[in-house]
């Protein structure tokens, strides 16, 4: 558990990165975590071309795991291809968060990435398998 | 009560942990599991665990049907558990009880048979703010399907049913109400012989979900005044997969069946079938026969102990977690504040912590409690809380417990630095 | 196939007995069990019975909603298990596995939620002649609430399923064929792979009954081309009160979903609510979580002797069987000649003796076999029997019991005269 | 078994007293034993008072326990009231059968009895209470 709520994730937690609601954006989504009921939204604002993030927020409330998730995982967007997006690994997104995170915690670290590729491709966008994502395996 | 009475009729609940296997496996945190979860799902006793195995070791066959040895001694003990929850519960008759899978299905049960059947366009539906989904998602399909109007009567500040709103709402003249008699997510109880009453007097019949009450407390259904009840196997300390529907005789006999197949019918012919008797009728396909006995043995254990006194035990661990809570800084506890309000289910916050992180801290500190929305998301709109942590208690409990979950919230607030 | 080359893989049959504690149990009659009707339920081998009780003892708790060790551990458990019978019947993804309580709740959960969306006054549903309850009566109460019509597909003399007359009721373009894999009354094996391919063909969907083949011989649904398929836990060994569906991923996304309630939900309003997503959204409450495990355990116990190995000794068992009945008089054995079309299920008559008394004698013997219309009365319709008797071999069967129940036969015909 | 399957019982099944249908008939109903599906019928013919039974016949086939059951039934009606029957013990209906009816059976001994409440009373006949008529106890 120390190791789960290291400092960093307390410091996310409790100032997070890219905070808030951009207007104007270009993508939008909103969902929630079916377990707990937590809601997450996130904004993106694309280039000219409609290709590359330029800038991003997430917002709503939850636990440290999910605003750390979201906090981390929104740093990193900026200068991203959409196709880049769609092609991210859940698993990178869960290991990037840089703690271990099991089964009964990984759609709080999941949940940035599920809001992400809701934006991204829409309402089909499926929660990852959790058995692929905590064998290390790929995609769904 | 005073404490005093209160104290004498309190047996001590970590002598009976000796009955539950679980507590002899060892804790990744080291410590010894303080189980603080029994309303989601409780341990099993050796007895019942016990029970199902020699239930599929040496009595089991397929039930009704079996013209052998094997066949009708399972058949026997079947419906000895059956008769087992009639008793438990002040039924009639045992042809009043369904057995089901869980609480979910039995209110599923009366929706898709009684409602379609009985609740047409236009028609009113009340449900509360305070269920579970169990007894509101299904309402509202119903509702959904025949186009009838579904609305929930109001909960007050601390956790009651709104009587003032239910009479308004009753006035209206509903169909059905559709009420829980402990909320799991508030731990409230329900007053229900008035509840009944005025649902009656309005000529509304009453689905009573007791999935959080017949495992704590002494039920009786003729007291009540209910029409329908609800419970599952498995929060009693018996069985997963097997849960009871109790209506009365008329109403289950004037139904339709639910599911159809084997079993559940007097005579198939390709033009069309008839019905079996109640309660075979509602009980299509092979049940759940070992998980039956499983049950029967629960009920057993529960009425060994006797359910004054399992009620008298958690009272008192209810009072002392209570006043344990109110103590602390920054922790508030939801629902009614007197025990004979409050089943021992207690349903809090921690400012500055969100619940999901609170049950990981408590779980490296060997604390298992809940974390969320408790299946009732409509509770955690009324008081704007995204979600609660959950501690409920039950035979197996004692004052450590309370203890321990006093330190593991302190625990808490010294690790987010809140306290 | 020679039989020669089946007595090869057949292994024996007795030596599994040791693994079933029922077979322990001393029979009224003073003699050795022959049990005969693992069609009805099969016994449990110990290392399920164990299972259940690990499950139960040590790891048992809610699933999918705690945070806590004991409830990851119970849902890593019950996801496994999951993942257990897909492999088993292989479905491409676990996702695709719905929990049940047995076949008969899988095939209503289709009939419910597939059919109340798909089906409209008008259509075609086709069953057939040779169905169980539970892949009738569904159909017939569908039918009868969307004002659809249902057919039923012509069974021969010999109890095949007539291909003629599926083809043409085909031609019609029904919606639906429900359809068994192997019948619980006659022991035909259909051929489904042609059957699905005739099926889809004329745009139909086709929903396999499958609680009589899956304990019995290899099933893979790929290669049967089936679109949901429903199996019972309790006949392959494992315990009571859990089942599965299966269905194509696609279909399950695009169904509502049947039961509601907890577990299977995103997000509910007092406005609303919306849906978990496959197969949580057919899972409402608590599920059969140890049960669960101990199907796990049934399937591992079939998969260390294989399912050809099953198949290949129940298929020199029947063999054997058929030829013995064929050489009594005043006996008549149901369903087709060949071992080919015929799985380890014997329903035949005696002359002049009711199958009922035929049961009776039969317990006084030891012997443990099925009287009645076997849950399949248009059957018994069809062949204009009131019912017959039933032996069903499996795996712990060995050619003891097939003398047994000739024996047996023998004993009942001089009692009542008729030898 | 031997005990079940006594002399007596397999003479009324070869040859049962009271088989057939009754033409006039003042009273008339079928039913089956929905364990096995086995039908019976039967037909009876009252006094000019509608009140005593004056002939009685039973109809259908089935086991060697249901047909020597109604044959043995059917000979104890004439000249009972119907009061007396709405009063008859199922119970004693088991006993009158001489033979030991364990569980499995007891509906096979029983479905004369249901078929002349029945008869009787209309479609709400109901089935005994089986632990009751097992127990000994009076009707339900
Ligand atoms: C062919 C067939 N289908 C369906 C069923 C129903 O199975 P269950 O009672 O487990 O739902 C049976 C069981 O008798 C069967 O033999
Ligand atoms: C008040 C209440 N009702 C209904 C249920 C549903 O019980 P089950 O999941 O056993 O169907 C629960 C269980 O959480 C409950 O607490």
């Amino acid at each position: 558990m120390d190791n789960l709520y290291r400092d960093f994730i307390l410091e996310h937690y409790r100032e997070p990165h890219n905070k808030g609601v951009l207007e104007p954006h270009d993508l939008h989504f909103a969902d929630s975590n079916p377990t707990c009921g937590d809601e997450m939204s996130m904004t993106l604002q694309l280039d000219d071309a409609k290709q590359r993030v330029v800038d991003v927020a997430f917002d709503g409330r939850g636990c440290a795991i999910s605003q750390a998730s979201a906090s981390i995982l929104t740093d990193e967007l900026r200068g991203m291809s959409l196709d880049e997006l769609r092609a991210m690994d859940p698993g990178d997104v869960v290991e990037n968060l840089g703690v271990p995170i099991g089964p009964a915690r990984l759609k709080c670290a999941l949940l940035s990435y599920k809001v992400l590729q809701g934006a991204v491709i829409g309402a089909e966008a499926r929660w990852p398998d959790e058995a692929d994502v905590l064998a290390g395996g790929s995609a769904p | 009560m005073a404490v005093e009475q209160l104290r004498r009729d309190v047996f001590d609940g970590s002598a009976l942990r000796a009955d539950f296997p679980v507590f002899d496996r060892p804790h990744r945190s080291g410590l010894p599991l303080a189980f603080l979860d029994s309303a989601a799902s409780a341990p099993k006793p050796r007895s019942v665990i016990e029970a199902v195995a020699d239930a599929y070791g040496h009595h089991y066959a397929n039930v009704h049907r079996g013209i052998y040895e094997l066949s009708e001694d399972a058949t026997a003990r079947f419906e000895g558990a059956r008769r087992a929850v009639a008793r438990f519960i002040g039924a009639p008759s045992d042809r009043e009880i369904v057995f089901v899978r869980n609480a979910t299905e039995a209110i599923n049960l009366v929706a898709f048979s009684w409602g379609r059947t009985n609740v047409g366009a236009g028609d009113l539906i009340l449900s509360t703010q305070m269920e579970h989904h169990a007894n509101l998602v299904p309402w509202q399909q119903l509702a959904t399907e025949t186009g009838a109007r579904l609305e929930y009567v109001a909960i007050t500040d601390d956790g009651r049913l709104d009587l003032d709103d239910l009479r308004a709402r009753l006035a209206q003249r509903p169909k059905l109400l559709a009420v829980g008699h402990v909320s799991n997510a508030l731990g409230t109880i329900n007053p229900i012989e008035e509840v009944s009453r005025l649902a009656h007097d309005a000529g509304a019949l009453v689905v009573l979900d007791a999935a959080q009450s017949v495992p704590h407390m002494p039920v009786d259904v003729t007291r009540l005044g209910v029409d329908f009840l609800a419970l599952s196997g498995h929060k009693m300390l018996g069985p997963s997969g097997i849960g009871a529907l109790w209506g009365r005789r008329e109403l289950l006999e004037a139904m339709p069946p639910f599911m159809t197949g084997g079993s559940m019918i007097s005579k198939v012919t390709l033009e069309g079938t008839t019905w079996a008797e109640v309660p075979l009728k509602f009980e299509a396909g092979t049940p759940a026969i070992a998980e039956a006995a499983g049950l029967h043995a629960a009920i057993d254990y529960l009425e060994g102990i006797g359910m004054d006194a399992v009620r008298a035990h958690e009272r008192f661990l209810f009072e002392q977690a209570r006043d344990a809570l109110a103590a602390l800084p920054g922790v508030r506890l939801l629902g009614p504040e007197s025990a004979d309000e409050h089943a021992a289910v207690l349903s809090f916050v921690i400012d500055g912590v969100h619940p999901h992180d609170v049950a990981t801290v408590f779980d490296h500190h060997g604390v298992a409690v809940r974390a969320g929305h408790h299946c009732a998301q409509p509770v955690m709109a009324r008081y704007d809380l995204p979600a609660t942590t959950r501690a409920s208690l039950y035979v197996y409990n004692d004052l450590d417990d309370v203890e321990r979950l006093v330190s593991a919230i302190r625990a808490t607030q010294t690790l987010f630095g809140t306290a």
